[in-house]
């Protein structure tokens, strides 16, 4: 299957520039704008994966749902004149060692930790295997969300009307 | 119809037969499946467009389009499209013009794409996907980000406004047209598009279609006030108001870019019509007499192809009858009644399905009368107090 | 499965073409192209625009959102739940209910604290 | 078949181009959308092994159900914070905000 893995670098590369727009882009709705692409490619590598229930649910919630508020966000607080200014701090050097001395090591986990496994041939259909995990195994996480969702309803309409 | 897919696999046979790898037939297939999607939207949304002006015309007692093309002027829309594509492209000098060019493309692209589920006859769907009307709801949501990315880029303040209030319409419909779209599935057991209009083909007493509108009017009613509001139609059309936003987030756009967002539009209306028909009045399903001289499958097909455009372009009908009955709302009210009137309704509609369809049919009389006690308090509770508008008060 | 969305991404791809055809190709051909300030500036109804298009506004427009994003978030659980509720039966039910109806306190409190009003 | 180190390594680098924008972005919102990055780079990981070790049934799918449900909650109250401090402000450059600091 050479297609799959094709397919596989395209999207992986897209959604690697995607995210590098978002990291490093200068215009802070450009940013955002390439994130939503790299949503999409991340939600297209989960269909790769077999997983196209979250794949809908990550462009509903991400695409749909907090890029908006993102978007939101950004028109209330922006001086978008302003686009010169710097958009980095001055930690970038330490910064950048970090995050590449975390990815070497990721890396080296993924390559040499993990045995190769080429998996299942297929997967059953996942969304009622997902409902009856959620609503048997997984029930107590599942109705600690609705008490998360609440307090974040709650604490986020008090912070964001306070006059 | 399954003599399409049975004509599909003698290609693949004799494509294989002729050793042409796999990958060869497969693209030719896709191609063709997605021309003939291309040419139906186009075709569709020039025929909408001429419709509705002759329906306008006629609600307004007038003639509307007459001369072009002669019968009707039906080739109208023909001669719109040409005038678009002769239009001067402006790009106006402040814009952001790399999200401005990108906007119509994430709208045009994400209504192509609902069309991949729709089921337009027994057998004769794109794909059947598993999540069918998740997908159909998830990929809607890209609509609305291309709109705040058009209103945005266009650096106009009549567009931004546009935009941001397009998504703050569309964000407060999305919750009840979900919720309502759950009562059918809740019913049928599944997401696919074909199951679910395979699961209404009985008959409810033995004489009703066994379509889910008959257990499901509430539901079926707020997902057509949902629809409305998600196609910016009247009386949900406050994000483009001409008499206040000129004509909202795309006021910056000319000729071809602008002549994209029409046709996305339209192409819109019927995707929002197509999962109406499909969740709610039975799909292709209707009456069909087998027609001499075909074999029973091509018959029942083509019937069921019919079936489904007429239900379709009814509810488009509906649309733009409404469009030209109902006066525009103000924003608040606009709000108002999402959250305070169709979410609590659809909530309570969708625990009356979930009580009836766990405690079995005879716990309808109970619930449906207590439903209703429901529905009249929440209403009540809902009903606007009596608001006294000072002069110039802004909302 | 995953062969289904070969579809999905092929009629974003070539919904994307067809715009760039339509635009980019065909009609750049034919139309003319002769642009001047005046054409160039944003529409404001005949006036001079003042200031540039991207103004801040209301925070109401944040307030939506955010209550949607909550409930969008439920219904994410509701689809596998209305799939196999049939199947589990009265319990799936009654955990379902459970959960709706402490999302439905924060509504109550979105209500009651006035973040649904346009105002 | 794609190796499953494919995906992990694809995760691990989207996750640190995470870290590298929440470390070094000055705007807040942007430092938010590096940590949406991150949970995304995590959430592939999960679905990976899901895929790739059946005998888990699905479970990493479970959680990364769960763990998008926590960046909507982490997005709402995170953003509303960022609206807080703009008001307070005047800015969202996180360097320029040292009331905390000495």
């Amino acid at each position: 299957m050479t297609l799959k893995l094709g397919i596989f670098y395209f999207l992986a590369a897209f959604t690697v520039w995607a995210a590098a727009v978002v990291v490093l882009g200068k215009n802070i709705v450009r940013a955002a704008v390439a994130l939503i692409f790299g949503f999409c490619g991340m939600a297209a590598l989960y269909v790769l994966l077999d997983a196209e229930f979250l794949a809908a649910v990550q462009v509903l919630i991400y695409v749909g749902g907090i890029t908006i508020l993102l978007l939101f966000a950004i028109m209330l607080t922006s001086r978008i004149g302003a686009t010169t200014a710097r958009v980095v701090n001055d930690q970038v050097i330490l910064s950048a060692m970090a995050a590449v001395g975390l990815l070497v090591g990721l890396i080296y986990a993924s390559t040499s930790g993990i045995p190769a496994m080429s998996g299942p041939p297929r997967l059953p259909e996942t969304t009622p295997f997902l409902g009856r995990a959620l609503l048997t195994t997984y029930a107590l996480p599942f109705e600690a969300v609705s008490v998360l969702l609440l307090a974040a309803m709650v604490g986020a309409i008090i912070l964001a009307r306070k006059e | 119809m399954m003599t399409f897919a049975s004509l599909v696999e003698r290609f693949y046979a004799a494509m294989a037969a002729w050793g042409i790898p796999w990958i060869v037939p497969t693209l030719i297939v896709m191609v063709i499946v997605v021309s003939v999607v291309l040419a139906y939207i186009s075709v569709a949304a020039m025929f909408m467009i001429w419709w509705e002006r002759k329906i306008s015309a006629h609600i307004q007692v007038r003639y509307g389009p007459m001369r072009v093309g002669g019968w009707h002027g039906w080739a109208q829309s023909i001669a719109d499209g040409i005038k678009l594509l002769l239009k001067e492209d402006l790009i106006p000098a402040g814009a952001d013009k790399v999200v401005f060019v990108l906007a119509p493309m994430v709208v045009f692209g994400a209504t192509v794409a609902a069309y991949v589920t729709i089921p337009w006859a027994p057998g004769l769907i794109v794909r059947d996907l598993n999540i069918g009307i998740l997908y159909m709801v998830s990929i809607s949501s890209l609509v609305v980000v291309g709109i705040i990315m058009a209103g945005w880029s266009s650096n106009n303040k009549y567009a931004t406004l546009g935009a941001l209030r397009s998504a703050a319409q569309a964000v407060s419909y999305e919750v009840p047209l979900v919720l309502s779209l759950l009562g059918p599935v809740m019913i049928a057991g599944t997401m696919s598009m074909g199951k679910l209009v395979e699961a209404q083909s009985g008959r409810w007493f033995g004489v009703l279609p066994g379509w889910f509108v008959f257990p499901q009017i509430v539901a079926f009613l707020i997902y057509f006030t949902c629809a409305l509001a998600e196609c910016n139609r009247l009386p949900f059309d406050i994000p483009e108001a001409e008499s206040e936003l000129v004509a909202g987030f795309h006021v910056e756009y000319s000729g071809m870019r602008f002549a994209m967002f029409f046709l996305a539009e339209y192409a819109n209306m019927f995707v929002v019509s197509a999962i109406a028909t499909t969740v709610f009045l039975g799909g292709w399903h209707g009456p069909w007499i087998p027609l001499p001289g075909l074999p029973r499958e091509v018959a029942h097909g083509l019937f069921g192809l019919v079936w489904f455009q007429v239900k379709c372009y009814f509810l488009i009908f509906v649309m733009m009858w409404l469009r030209w009955t109902l006066a525009r709302l103000r924003v608040d009210q606009l709000m108002a009644f999402a959250w305070k009137v169709l979410l609590p309704i659809s909530f309570a509609n969708l625990i009356v399905t979930g009580l009836v369809l766990v405690l079995g049919k005879q716990a309808l009389l109970y619930v449906g009368g207590i439903a209703i006690l429901l529905l009249a308090a929440i209403l009540l509770a809902a009903r606007p107090a009596a608001r006294t508008v000072r002069v110039g008060e802004r909302t | 499965m995953a062969a289904d969305y070969a579809y999905v991404g092929f009629f974003l791809v070539v919904g994307v073409l067809f715009v760039i055809l339509n635009i980019e190709v065909l009609s750049r051909i034919i139309r003319p192209h002769n642009p001047n300030p005046q054409k160039l500036t944003t529409y404001e109804c005949g006036e001079e625009p003042i200031g540039i298009g991207w103004i801040r506004f209301h925070v109401r427009y944040y307030l939506y959102a955010l209550v949607y994003i909550v409930f969008a978030v439920e219904t994410v659980f509701l689809f596998p739940w209305a799939i196999v509720f049939r199947e589990l039966g009265m319990f799936a039910f009654l955990e379902m209910m459970v959960f709706i109806g402490i999302l439905l306190v924060g509504l109550a409190y979105a209500w009651k604290k006035g973040a649904l009003e346009w105002a | 078949m794609i190796p499953l180190s494919h995906y992990l390594i694809l995760g691990g680098i989207i996750f640190s181009l995470g870290v590298f924008g929440a470390l070094t972005r000055r705007n807040a919102i942007a430092i938010l959308m590096s940590i949406e990055l991150m949970l995304n780079g995590v959430n592939l990981n999960f679905i990976a092994f899901a895929r790739y070790l059946p005998q888990t049934m699905l479970q990493g799918q479970v959680f990364a159900i769960f763990v998008i449900t926590v960046a909507a909650a982490e997005a709402v109250v995170g953003l509303a914070i960022v609206l807080g401090l703009y008001r307070n402000f005047k800015t969202v450059n996180v360097d320029e905000i040292n009331l905390m600091k000495w």
